[in-house]
């Protein structure tokens, strides 16, 4: 009876745990040390201006897509603020940006989904501005880009669409966890073994969150994408 | 729908000029960031909590339980820090505790421990600075500002489209949900990634009429290429700029007085 | 004997942002009937809607489903949901896949049933609103009036016992609000429950068996479809119109150009044969 | 002498999907008239509104504003737009500002006046649509009935001398309609064009000078807002209702219990008052 009772008191917390993870990916305000949240925010800087110019061109060619953009941002936050009782609190990034990757290209995503953190960060208290540089780095950058590439090369290869996009959306979003964990690493190594050490630990602990997480997101988009490329 | 947006419209500082309060809270944000002082951690998190609580009168309850909105980032990341594993080979300076498991070992320092008290600290005051900015200003008035610091005008419309129809959005999800869930959706595993992929296909769908309905109405009130209105009127107050400055140089005074250099 | 269905007592519902939905409601619903609610936009009716599903909880108060108090937990709301089906107002965000049929088998489909049956409640609840010509169309290419019939039918492949319509005709032109009509006759002779909001007064009169006025969540009225019409004071905090027929009914009366006899026409057909 | 604004001439509209909203239409629309237009859903009505705004461009036949061919360059669309408003359906489309200052000033901002300009206009349609109140209100914060308030300021503000609704009073109580409607005979007194569209014919026969029957891309009808109610055949087609008031006179006149002098009453007042 007591070893029943401890079982549904873990499950509750666990389940009082999930809607969070969306959070738990979002690297808090003030975590970083100053100088690497600037560091981060000059790294993601240049992406983040090749993206404002190609969105400036494809502006200039079809001005409804400044509405397209807005929209699509908006779109992701919802997905990332429904607090459905599950894991969805993450999905926006690998199934909103994932899907505006394959739309709009890479770089165009990087400002949305910058945009996107921003939102995140004044509205639910999720991240943050200093470390906006650093979360848009690996949530609006890295995870698009390996999106992008592993969906550009499964599908060269001949897999299935399925396949390819269940692979783009599950290995962009697990990227980006490695990214987070590197971010995390660099910036608070440890005293022994330095960098790896760390980043050994940070990679490890956001595992037991991430990789099933990455698979139910890769399966969700896929019967997303699959629902979408019927109509 | 979303409460931090509620009380920026609605609290007590409303009405004051969003440059006071960004240059306020993000002065404070960056001091306690860059220096990394206990005191000047304490205090910030004191000052901010009582504008928060006092000034704005936002409910304690709820400004508690934003505080421990990112608990589990904070508990996570502070146990990766303050736990560390090696070998059992390599010695390791004042453990404070340890224990080991074949090869390994698991054990904490002392200076890891400073390294993590520090940091609960800065991101306490660095996180109730954010929640000042958020909880007092609408999203409007920080663009109003952003504008005038010349950030591109297509970035800020993009924002601007974005804010608006995140409420749009979200309350079509929340209509579909509850759709699916009075039709018995999300019941089990299944049916619940089933039910999902289907509201947020169908949120996607409604992105690209919404744009296009959008895009049309916009044109019919002779939109060409700029969007633009007129700015809301807020006004500077000296009195709050003597306010902002005393507090900045006492915090500043307190850190150099306890020993901090610049 | 009546059957009781719902029992709410002293029911308050507050969201999270503070607002105060509900206050202090309490409304009995009995088998069989069919019941207007009328109210101005933001009296509540929604929320209480939800209530009745299991998709809000009560802040305070209690709802009673036949003598059973509800329950949140996923096998009761399995089981509430079932007899009780919402067709929401907005059909857009309730039509969520792709085709119309594909739509309306979701929840059937979620009920567990054979596949057999599936198909055969799906096929039915079709013809029932006329879309069965429709079944292969992508969702969004349908016309207000056909979506609202497809909301109906994926409520009504389910066969509840209580239907619950939110402004079924709201945006609708008098040709498709009649249809929707029909489907609600034809339903409520299946022996079902109906319980629907309106802002069409003189729908709620000729179709109803009890009205209630709710207003700043609060219940103002609950009764048969006629005295409350008398009630200047209540119609006027309210802000309802009378129907029209009832109307001119007494005006008719006052100049004595109407038989007086037996009770109120209800409907236009009854008032021109009361013409003297 | 009845200025001519619109003269619309064999206007056929095939959209690239290849179904055809408009077919031959033509029509002529006077200054200073209420138009109401009739029809079921899907029968072009919005797709005219959007001739009429410069939106969409015909596939065949020819449009004149005010004598001149519509022409679809920049320069032309501003004067246009400059001088016909449109107020759509759903407001959330159609809002997208922070909050309702802004949006409102929105259209007059595109309009090259001085910041002076703007502002005494802005003020000048929050005052008629009774906003004023809300004006730093984020939009999201607003109820159906106070965005429709909002979205009929913004066009108003740029003050065109003709105004087109789609809609204007889909989903609002009778409360909120009749909001709407005070603030459209206001701006029918400022000597203003009004065309909007609508299902509730009870309201076109009352406050319309002119009703235009749509269906199918066609128009059935267009002239006086009582004839066409003796048109059972056309109302038929159309699916239209005929309007109480009128159904109920034309029972009262049979049975001689109305007085029968003058036209036909259109109005509820009207009608009570010619009871004999």
């Amino acid at each position: 009876m007591k070893t029943l009772n401890w079982k549904v008191l873990y499950f509750i917390a666990v389940l009082l745990f999930v809607p969070n993870k969306a959070s738990a990916m979002h690297i808090m305000e003030g975590f970083l040390p100053i100088e690497w949240a600037i560091f981060w925010w000059a790294v993601t800087l240049p992406f983040l201006i090749l993206g404002f110019r190609s969105i400036r061109k494809s502006i200039k060619e079809n001005p409804e897509t400044k509405m397209m953009l807005g929209l699509s941002g908006a779109f992701a936050f919802v997905l990332s603020a429904l607090k459905i009782p599950s894991v969805t609190g993450s999905c926006s990034h690998p199934t909103g940006v994932g899907l505006g990757t394959v739309l709009f290209g890479p770089f165009a995503m990087s400002i949305v989904g910058s945009i996107v953190l921003l939102f995140q960060a004044l509205l639910l208290a999720h991240g943050g501005l200093t470390t906006l540089g650093a979360n848009a780095f690996s949530m609006a950058i890295v995870g698009p880009i390996i999106a992008y590439l592993v969906y550009k090369g499964a599908t060269k290869a001949g897999w299935s669409f399925s396949v390819a996009v269940f692979l783009a959306a599950a290995l962009g979003d697990l990227g980006t966890y490695v990214m987070t964990s590197v971010q995390l690493a660099l910036a608070f190594p440890s005293e022994v073994g330095g960098f790896m050490a760390s980043f050994t630990k940070f990679a490890g602990i956001f595992a037991l969150t991430q990789i099933p997480l990455a698979i139910s997101e890769g399966l969700l988009t896929v019967i997303v994408m699959n629902f979408l490329k019927k109509y | 729908m979303l409460l931090i947006d509620k009380y920026a419209y609605f609290n007590r500082l409303k009405h004051i000029h969003p440059v006071e309060k960004m240059t306020f809270a993000l002065f404070l944000l960056l001091f306690a960031l860059t220096v990394k002082d206990t005191i000047v951690s304490l205090i910030t998190f004191a000052v901010m909590s009582a504008f928060i609580i006092l000034g704005a009168k936002i409910p304690l309850r709820y400004y508690i339980k934003l505080l421990l909105l990112p608990g589990f980032f904070l508990l996570s990341g502070i146990l990766t820090i303050v736990i560390s594993f090696a070998s059992i080979k390599t010695t390791t300076p004042h453990v404070l505790w340890s224990v080991e498991f074949g090869y390994w070992k698991l054990f904490i320092t002392e200076n890891n421990i400073k390294i993590a008290t520090k940091l609960i600290l800065v991101v306490l005051s660095s996180i109730s600075c954010l929640y000042f900015l958020t909880l007092t200003t609408p999203v409007n008035a920080i663009l109003q500002v952003l504008r005038k610091l010349k950030v591109p005008q297509l970035l800020i419309e993009i924002i601007e489209i974005t804010y608006r129809f995140i409420f749009v959005f979200l309350e079509t999800a929340l209509h579909i949900y509850q759709a699916q869930n009075s039709r018995l959706g999300y019941m089990t595993m299944k049916k619940w990634l089933h039910s999902l992929g289907l509201l947020i296909s169908s949120l996607f769908i409604n992105v690209f009429k919404r744009a296009k309905e959008l895009t049309i109405a916009m044109d019919s009130r002779g939109y060409t290429e700029d969007i633009m209105y007129i700015d809301d009127n807020y006004q500077y107050s000296a009195v709050n700029w003597i306010i902002i400055t005393i507090i900045i140089a006492s915090i500043v005074a307190v850190y150099l007085l306890f020993g901090g250099t610049l | 004997m009546d059957e009781l269905f719902f029992k709410i007592d002293q029911l308050t519902h507050r969201y999270v942002d503070g607002t105060t939905a509900l206050k202090n409601l309490s409304l009995s619903i009995k088998k069989g009937k069919k019941i207007a609610l009328l109210g101005n936009n933001g009296a509540g009716k929604s929320t209480l809607f939800q209530h009745l599903n299991g998709i809000l909880q009560p802040t305070t108060g209690s709802i009673l489903f036949k003598g059973e108090q509800v329950r949140y937990n996923r096998k009761f709301l399995m089981t509430l949901r079932k007899q009780v089906g919402i067709v929401f107002q907005d059909p857009d965000s309730q039509l969520f896949s792709g085709n119309v049929r594909q739509d309306i088998s979701f929840g059937p489909m979620n009920l567990d049933w054979s596949q057999e049956k599936v198909h055969k409640q799906v096929e039915w609840a079709m013809e029932q609103t006329e879309v069965t010509a429709l079944q292969d169309r992508p969702i969004h290419f349908l016309s207000l009036g056909q979506k609202k019939r497809v909301a109906i039918a994926g409520v009504l492949a389910m066969n509840p016992e209580v239907f619950i319509l939110d402004e079924p005709s709201a945006g609708l032109d008098a040709y498709y609000s009649k249809q929707i009509m029909h489907i609600l006759r034809d339903i409520h002779q299946g022996d079902k429950t109906i319980i629907l909001s309106t802002h069409d007064v003189h729908f709620a009169y000729e179709w109803a068996d009890e009205i209630i006025v709710m207003s700043d969540g609060e219940i103002l009225y609950h009764g048969d479809p006629v005295t409350v019409f008398y009630n200047e004071a209540l119609l006027n905090q309210a802000h309802l119109e009378k129907p029209w027929v009832f109307e001119t009914a007494q005006q008719l009366l006052e100049k004595q150009l109407l038989r007086d006899e037996g009770p109120m026409p209800r409907s236009k057909e009854e008032l021109f044969q009361l013409l003297k």
